[in-house]
C-alpha cells in the first residue's frame, strides 16, 4: 500500500513537471526570442554568467518601455559547457527552433568554430565575442565577431610595447588554449619584426594550472624587461603574486581577458601596475556606458567587465535590428551588415567582413583600481 | 547564501522525482529482461528485425527536425563508444578509465590525413581504427601486470599523456587551435554532406559494432574473455591464456573507438584536444556501468539514455550537472547491476548484484537427488 | 607409464616451506589421493603442478616433459586439469557456458573467422557443443544446463567444476576436496562419480579429507604433513600407518 | 636555478601532500578511489571562505568551519551515497563517487557562483631563504601541517583502539563486523577524518593561492590520486613521500623539458613506478589466494 501511494506521488510530480515544461513553452505568438550560448557550467562558467546577465540587463531596458513593436523580448540560455563537442547541439537546438532569431554567443573559440557551420546553413545571425580570427574567415556571413581577433590584438600589444614602453626583451607566459596560443604567436611575430626579442616562451593550463613557480623561476633566469601574459584573470592574478614572491620586479602585459575587477580582487597589490588590452572601461565614457556600469551595479552588485560590456552591446545591437530590420532572422542580418556606427557602450560599432572595427585601450591597475593608463596607443 | 535554500529545495525536489522515475523504471527493466530470456529464437529474431526498421526509418521521420536528427547521430555515435568501452570492461574487465586516449587518435588521424593530405574518408576510416588499435597495443602490454585501481589510474594518465601531446606537438597537430576544415566523406561522387546521409553513415558503423560485439561474444573468444574477466586464476587453469585476450580486448576495444573518433572529426568537421579529455573517458565509463557491463542492449540502452539526458536538461543549464550526478548515485543504489544486466538477460537471478552470495534459485529439490 | 612425477619439489614463501623434497609419481589410470592435515601443502603441490606456483627447488616431468616455468594455461594445454578447493566456477556463465569455456585450449578458430563463422570456426562451434553436452550428460547436468553455475546448490557447482575440468581434455584430472561441505548422501554419489571418470581412463589425483571416501576409491594414497611425504601406500597400509596416525591424532594420539 | 626549482617543487609537492593524506587514508580503509576527495577539500575551502566572508569570523573558527562542513558533507555522502553500494562490486562505488564529484562541484557553483573569489590575506607571507633554498611563511606552514598530519595519522592507525578497527575494517569488513566492530561508525569515522583533512588542505591551499573556485577540487584530487598511489595507496607516509616525489618532478620537469609537458611528466613517473613496482614505492602487495 505505502509503495503504491509512493508511486502515485511520483507520477503526480511527474505530470506536474511535464505539463508545466508544456505551459512555458506554449504562449510564444507575444513573445520574441534571442538566445545565448555561452559555457554556464565547467571551467569558463564565470564567463557565460557575466555575459548572460549583461544580456538580460539589456532585455529588461527594452522589455520595461514596451519591447519590440510591443512584444516582449525573452532569452533563451544554452550551455555550452565551453566544448567544443557540446557547441553545434547548442546550435542545432537553436537553429531549428524557429522562434530564436539571434544568438549571442559561444564565448570559446573552439565552440564557435565548431558551431558556425550550423548557425550558417540555419540562417540565423550569431554575434561572438571569440577572437579566433579563422571564424570570419568569410565563409560564414551571418557569423558577426564583436571583439576584435587575437591577432589584431597580438599585432596592437606588441607595437605597444615596443614603441610606448620601450621593451626589447620580452618573456612569454601563455595559456594553452587556442586564444593563449594564437596570440602568443601574432605576439613574437609583430615583436620581433619591430626588432624586438622573446628571451622564453613558458605556457600553462586555464582552470587547471595554479602554481606557476618553475615557469617563473626559468623566465626570471632570462632577464626579460617585460612578461607578456595571454590569458584571463584568474591565473593572471596568482602569476603576478607569485611572480613577486620570487622576487621578480619586471613590467607585465596581458590580454582582455584580464579586463576585469576581478584581477584585482584576487591578485591584490601584485597586480598594481600590470597594463592590459581592453575593449571597455566605465571611464572611458561613450554614450550610454556611465547608466549601463549604474544599472549593472545595482542590479548585481558587481562590476561589468569587458565580456558583459560586449555582451550588453550585443544585446541592445540585435534589438536595434529587430525594430530597424524587422523581427525576421534575414531582417537582422541585413541589419548588422549595414549597420555603421552603432552607440555601444563599449564604443561605435560597425563591421566590415563581420569583424568589428575597433582598436584597444590600453588599461592599468593603480591604487588597486582599473584606469585607463597615460598613455594611449 | 539567500540561494541556498532554493538550490537545496530543487536538487531535493530533483532527487525525490528521479528516484520514484527509476524505481518505476527498475520494474520496468526487469520485467523487459524477463521477457526477453523468455522468448524463443524465431521470436527474439522478429524483434530484432523490428527495432531494426524502426531505427531505419526513424531519420526520415524526423527529416524536418535537424534538432532530433542530429541527437540521434550523437546517441549513435556514443554507441560505438560505449560498445568499444564493453569490450575491455564488460568482456575482459580491464577498468580503463582512458578511453577518450583511443577515440582521440582516431580522430585527430582522420582529421589529419583528410584535411593535409586530402586522402579519402574511406581510406582514413580504416587507417584510424588501426592506429587506434596499435595504440590499444601499446597499452595493453605494459597494463597486463596490473589491475583495478592501479590500471584505472595508469589509463587515466594514459588519457592525460595523449592530450597533452596532442596539445603540445603544435606542428603535427597544431596543438589547442584544432584541426578545422575536416571535409565531408564521398563516396562515388556520393556526398555525405547532411545529418540524414551522416544518420545512415554512423548507423552502419553502429550495426557493424553491434555485429561483431555478439559474435565476439559468442565465439571461443567471448567465452574466454568471459571466463578472464569473471575469475582471472581459474580461467588460466582451465586453458585459457589470459594475457593475450585481454591485449586483444584492449585492441578491438581501441579500433571500436578509433572508428567512433574518425566519424565525429568528419561529422563535426573539427576537432581539438579539449574533446578528449578525461571526463569524455568518464562519459563512456557511465554508459557502460548503468547501462549493465558486458550486456550488449544495456550498453546500448546506457548509451542513449546518457546522451539524451543532458540534453533534455540543457534548458535548466545550471541545474543541468547537479542533477546528473544526483542520476549516478541514485542509479547505482537502485540498480547496480546495470538497467539491463548481462545475467538478467540470461534469465538468472535479479540479484546478482549480491556479490559473492551464492544464489539458490528453486532448485534446492534437486539437491542430493 | 609414469604420467607425473616429481623430484624434490620444494616449495617456500619466505621462511615457510610449504612443499618440502616431495618424490612424487602417478601412474596412467590411477586414482591417487593426497590427504594430510590442515596446512599440510596439499593445495600448494597442486599449484606447484598446475604452474600457479613456480617450485623454488626441484623438477616436475609430466608426460616426458619438464614443466619449467610453464603458466597455467599451457600446463592444462599439456594435459592437466582440475578443480578448485573453494569453487571457482565464472560467475556470469550458464552451466553449459563454464563447459563450453573449458574447452577453450582445445580450440583455435582466430578473431577473423570466429566473427565471420567462417567454415572452419562453424564447425568447431558445433564440435564445442557437442562435446559439451556429451560431457553434461556422463555427469547428469545436462537438465540444468541453462542455469547461471554459481546459482546451484554447492554439490551441483562441484560437479560443474568437473565438468569443465573434463572439457579441457585432460589426461590427468586434478581434484582439490571435491566432496568437501557434502553431506553422506552427496559424498557418496561423489564417489560414484570420479570412479566413471577414471574408468572412462582418465588418471586422478584427488585432495580430500574425507576417510571414507579416500579409502574407498584410491589406488594408492600419499599422505603429506608440514609439506614433508611422510608416507604412501595401498589404502589399508595407510589406516595402519604410524606416523599417519601421528600426524593427524597429534603424538600419543597413536597410543 | 637548479635549488630555486627544487625548493618550487618542494613547496608544491608539500601542497600535495596535504591534499594526498586524506585521500589515501580513505582508500586504505575502504579500498576506495574517493573522485569525491577533491571536491570535498573545495567545499572545506569554500565554507572557511563563508566564514570569513559571509559570516565575519576570524581565521581560526573559519578553518574550523571548514574542516567540519565538509566532515559533514563527507558523512553525509558516505551514509547516503556511499554504504548502500559496498557490497555492489567495486565498480559501482567508483560510479558513485564520479557521481558525487559532479554533483558537488555543480552545487557549489550553484550555491556561490561559478566565478573564482578571492581570499582575504590573513597571514603575512615572508620569503624566507636559506643555502639557496627559499620558502614563504604559507608554504612552510603547508608543509609544518603535512609532516604533523602524517605523523597524527600514523599514530592514530597504529596505537588506538579506533585505528586497530580501522585495520581490521579494511582487511575483511565482515571479519570485522563478525569480530563486534561497529563497521559502519568505523566508516563513518575513516570518512569524517578524510574529508576534514581534505578541508584543511583546501583551506589552506585556497589561503596559498588566495583563490577558490568550483573546480578548483578536480585537478587537486587527481594530483592526490597520483601521489597516493606513487607513494602506494593506502599508506600514509608514502602519500607524503609521493606528492612530494610528484612535486619536485613537476617542477624540474616544467624547468628543464617544457612546461607544456609539465603535467605529463607526474603520470610517467606514475606509470613508470606502477610497472617496476605496482603496489608503489612503500606499499604492500597484496597476493591473490588461490
Amino acid at each position: 500500500m505505502k509503495k503504491i501511494i509512493v508511486i502515485a506521488i511520483m507520477m503526480a510530480l511527474l505530470v506536474t513537471l511535464v505539463t508545466g515544461c508544456s505551459a512555458t513553452s506554449s504562449s510564444e505568438s507575444s513573445e520574441i526570442y534571442i538566445a545565448s550560448a555561452n559555457p554556464m557550467t565547467g571551467d569558463s562558467a564565470q564567463f557565460g554568467d557575466m555575459k548572460v546577465k549583461a544580456i538580460e540587463l539589456a532585455l529588461e531596458e527594452v522589455n520595461k518601455n514596451g519591447g519590440i513593436d510591443g512584444k516582449q523580448v525573452k532569452l533563451l540560455v544554452g550551455d555550452d559547457t565551453g566544448n567544443p563537442k557540446e557547441a553545434p547541439n547548442v546550435a542545432q537546438k537553436f537553429s531549428s527552433d524557429k522562434k530564436v532569431l539571434a544568438v549571442i554567443g559561444h564565448w570559446n573559440s573552439s565552440c564557435t568554430l565548431a558551431a558556425r557551420g550550423i548557425y550558417e546553413s540555419a540562417g540565423i545571425p550569431v554575434i561572438t565575442d571569440s577572437v579566433n580570427k579563422a571564424i570570419t574567415d568569410g565563409t560564414t556571413p551571418h557569423i558577426f565577431r564583436i571583439s576584435l581577433t587575437d591577432t589584431t590584438q597580438a599585432q596592437h600589444l606588441a607595437k605597444y610595447a615596443y614603441e610606448v614602453m620601450g621593451k626589447r626583451k620580452a618573456a612569454i607566459l601563455f595559456t594553452a588554449n587556442d586564444f593563449g596560443t594564437g596570440l602568443k604567436e601574432d605576439f613574437t611575430a609583430t615583436f620581433t619584426e619591430l626588432g624586438g626579442e622573446i628571451v622564453a616562451t613558458e605556457t600553462y593550463f586555464e582552470g587547471q594550472s595554479k602554481d606557476f613557480s618553475p615557469q617563473l623561476t626559468k623566465i626570471k633566469s632570462k632577464n626579460p624587461d617585460l612578461i607578456f601574459i595571454p590569458g584571463y584573470y584568474v591565473e593572471t592574478a596568482l602569476i603576478a603574486q607569485q611572480a613577486q614572491s620570487s622576487g621578480i620586479d619586471v613590467p607585465m602585459l596581458g590580454t582582455d581577458g584580464i579586463s576585469s575587477e576581478e584581477l584585482v580582487k584576487l591578485g591584490g597589490d601584485a597586480v598594481e601596475g600590470i597594463k592590459f588590452a581592453g575593449f571597455f572601461h566605465p571611464e572611458v565614457e561613450y554614450p550610454g556606458t556611465k547608466e549601463f556600469v549604474e544599472a549593472f551595479r545595482v542590479k548585481y552588485n558587481k562590476e561589468p567587465d569587458t565580456y558583459a560590456a560586449l555582451a550588453y552591446d550585443s544585446a541592445k545591437l540585435l534589438l536595434e535590428a529587430m525594430s530597424q530590420g524587422g523581427a525576421t532572422r534575414e531582417g537582422i542580418k541585413k541589419y548588422l551588415d549595414n549597420v555603421k556606427d552603432f552607440p555601444g557602450v563599449a564604443g561605435p560599432i560597425a563591421f566590415e567582413g563581420n569583424d568589428v572595427t575597433r582598436g584597444i585601450i590600453i588599461l592599468t591597475v593603480k591604487d588597486g583600481k582599473i584606469v585607463p593608463a597615460d598613455i594611449q596607443p | 547564501m539567500a540561494n541556498l535554500s532554493r538550490v537545496l529545495f530543487n536538487l531535493v525536489l530533483a532527487t525525490a522525482i528521479l528516484f520514484g522515475l527509476i524505481k518505476i523504471l527498475s520494474k520496468a527493466f526487469d520485467f523487459v529482461a524477463r521477457y526477453i530470456s523468455s522468448i524463443d529464437k524465431k521470436t527474439k529474431r522478429f524483434i530484432n528485425i523490428g527495432i531494426a526498421l524502426m531505427v531505419a526509418i526513424w531519420p526520415i521521420v524526423f527529416i524536418n527536425q535537424p534538432y532530433v536528427l542530429r541527437t540521434s547521430i550523437i546517441v549513435l555515435l556514443y554507441i560505438v563508444l560505449a560498445l568499444s568501452l564493453n569490450i575491455v570492461l564488460g568482456f575482459a574487465g580491464q577498468l580503463s578509465i582512458g578511453h577518450s586516449a583511443f577515440y582521440a587518435i582516431g580522430a585527430y588521424v582522420t582529421a589529419l590525413l583528410t584535411v593535409n593530405f586530402q586522402i579519402s574518408f574511406w581510406i582514413a576510416l580504416p587507417t584510424s581504427a588501426l592506429i587506434a588499435a596499435l595504440f590499444g597495443l601499446l597499452l595493453g602490454i605494459p597494463t597486463l601486470r596490473l589491475k583495478g585501481d592501479y590500471l584505472a589510474i595508469t589509463t587515466i594518465g594514459f588519457g592525460e599523456i595523449l592530450r597533452l601531446v596532442l596539445i603540445n606537438w603544435t606542428n603535427l597537430t597544431r596543438g589547442p587551435a584544432g584541426i578545422p576544415g575536416i571535409p565531408f566523406p564521398k563516396i562515388f561522387g556520393f556526398m555525405i554532406n547532411t545529418n540524414l546521409r551522416y544518420y545512415y553513415l554512423i548507423l552502419v558503423l553502429v550495426m557493424f559494432t553491434i555485429f561483431v560485439s555478439y559474435r565476439l561474444l559468442n565465439s571461443r573468444l567471448g567465452r574466454g574473455l568471459i571466463a578472464v574477466r569473471d575469475d582471472e586464476i581459474a580461467a588460466e587453469a582451465m586453458g585459457i591464456k589470459s594475457t593475450y585476450l585481454k591485449i586483444l580486448a584492449f585492441v578491438l576495444g581501441a579500433a571500436f573507438a578509433g572508428i567512433a573518433g574518425s566519424f565525429f572529426a568528419t561529422y563535426i568537421h573539427y576537432v581539438n584536444p579539449d574533446n578528449f579529455n578525461y571526463m569524455e573517458s568518464v562519459l563512456i565509463l557511465c554508459m557502460v556501468v548503468l547501462g549493465g557491463v558486458g550486456s550488449i542492449p544495456g550498453v546500448i540502452l546506457g548509451a542513449t539514455v546518457l546522451t539524451i539526458i543532458p540534453e533534455a536538461l540543457r534548458d535548466i543549464a545550471t541545474y543541468r550537472y547537479a542533477i546528473y550526478g544526483i542520476l549516478l548515485i541514485l542509479m547505482m543504489i537502485i540498480r547496480p547491476q546495470g538497467m539491463l544486466s548481462m545475467a538478467s538477460l540470461k534469465g538468472g537471478a535479479k540479484s546478482e548484484n549480491s556479490g559473492n552470495k551464492k544464489r539458490n534459485k528453486g532448485l534446492r529439490g534437486l539437491s542430493g537427488s | 607409464m609414469r604420467i607425473l612425477e616429481t623430484k624434490n619439489v620444494t616449495k617456500a614463501f619466505g621462511g615457510l616451506v610449504a612443499v618440502n623434497d616431495v618424490d612424487f609419481h602417478i601412474e596412467e589410470g590411477e586414482i591417487v589421493s593426497l590427504i594430510g592435515p590442515n596446512g599440510a601443502g596439499k593445495t600448494t603441490f597442486f599449484n606447484l603442478i598446475t604452474g600457479i606456483y613456480e617450485p623454488t627447488k626441484g623438477e616436475i616431468k609430466f608426460l616426458d616433459q619438464f614443466l619449467k616455468k610453464s603458466k597455467p594455461y599451457e600446463i592444462t594445454k599439456l594435459g592437466i586439469g582440475r578443480t578448485f578447493q573453494n569453487i571457482r566456477l565464472f560467475s556470469s556463465m550458464t552451466v553449459l557456458e563454464n563447459v563450453m569455456a573449458g574447452q577453450y585450449c582445445r580450440t583455435k578458430a582466430d578473431l577473423f573467422s570466429a566473427i565471420f563463422k567462417l567454415p572452419n570456426a562453424r564447425k568447431e562451434e558445433d564440435r564445442v557443443m557437442e562435446k559439451s553436452l556429451e560431457i553434461l550428460d556422463f555427469l547428469d547436468l545436462k537438465k540444468i544446463k541453462d542455469e547461471i553455475a554459481v546459482s546451484l546448490p554447492y554439490g551441483y557447482q562441484r560437479r560443474v567444476e568437473i565438468a569443465r575440468a573434463l572439457a579441457t581434455e585432460p589426461k590427468l584430472l586434478l581434484l582439490d576436496e571435491p566432496a568437501a561441505g557434502m553431506n553422506t548422501g552427496e559424498k557418496k554419489e561423489m564417489q560414484g562419480i570420479i570412479r566413471k571418470i577414471r574408468d572412462k581412463g582418465f588418471t586422478i589425483l584427488v585432495i580430500e579429507h574425507d576417510m571414507k571416501l579416500v579409502m574407498g576409491i584410491s589406488d594408492r594414497i600419499v599422505v603429506l604433513d608440514y609439506g614433508n611425504k611422510i608416507a604412501e601406500g595401498l589404502p589399508q597400509e595407510i589406516q595402519h600407518n604410524e606416523r599417519v596416525i601421528e600426524a593427524y591424532l597429534g603424538k600419543g594420539g597413536a597410543a | 636555478m637548479f635549488m630555486e626549482q627544487l625548493s618550487n617543487g618542494i613547496a608544491l609537492g608539500s601542497i600535495y601532500a596535504l591534499t594526498a593524506i586524506g585521500f589515501t587514508m580513505v582508500y586504505g580503509i575502504i579500498r576506495l578511489i574517493n573522485f569525491v576527495h577533491g571536491d570535498i577539500y573545495m567545499m572545506g575551502a569554500f565554507f572557511a571562505l563563508t566564514g570569513l566572508t559571509v559570516l565575519g569570523l576570524p581565521l581560526i573558527p573559519s578553518f574550523l568551519l571548514g574542516m567540519i562542513g565538509a566532515s559533514i558533507v563527507g558523512v553525509l555522502l558516505a551514509k547516503f551515497a556511499y554504504s548502500p553500494v559496498f557490497k555492489a562490486p567495486r565498480i559501482n562505488l567508483l560510479l558513485c563517487a564520479i557521481g558525487a564529484a559532479i554533483f558537488l562541484e555543480n552545487f557549489a557553483m550553484l550555491v556561490w557562483g561559478p566565478e573564482t573569489q578571492s581570499f582575504p590575506t590573513l597571514i603575512e607571507n615572508k620569503t624566507y631563504s636559506i643555502f639557496g633554498f627559499k620558502a614563504t611563511t604559507l608554504q612552510l606552514i603547508i608543509l609544518g601541517v603535512s609532516i604533523a598530519l602524517v605523523l597524527i595519522l600514523t599514530y592514530i592507525v597504529k596505537y588506538t583502539k579506533l585505528g586497530r578497527a580501522m585495520r581490521c575494517t579494511s582487511q575483511d569488513m565482515e571479519a570485522a563486523k563478525l569480530m563486534g566492530i561497529n563497521t559502519n561508525r568505523v566508516v563513518y569515522f575513516t570518512f569524517m577524518i578524510g574529508s576534514s583533512l581534505g578541508a584543511a588542505a583546501g583551506v589552506l591551499v585556497g589561503m596559498y593561492y588566495k583563490a577558490a573556485y568550483p573546480m578548483m577540487g578536480f585537478t587537486a584530487g587527481l594530483k592526490a590520486f597520483v601521489s597516493a598511489v606513487i607513494g602506494g595507496i593506502g599508506n600514509i607516509p608514502g602519500a607524503m613521500l609521493g606528492g612530494l616525489i610528484m612535486g619536485v618532478s613537476e617542477s624540474l620537469g616544467a624547468a628543464y623539458i617544457s612546461s607544456g609537458y609539465r603535467d605529463a611528466i607526474a603520470f610517467i613517473i606514475l606509470i613508470f613506478i606502477l610497472l617496476v613496482k605496482p603496489s608503489g614505492i612503500l606499499g604492500k602487495s597484496v597476493k591473490e589466494k588461490v
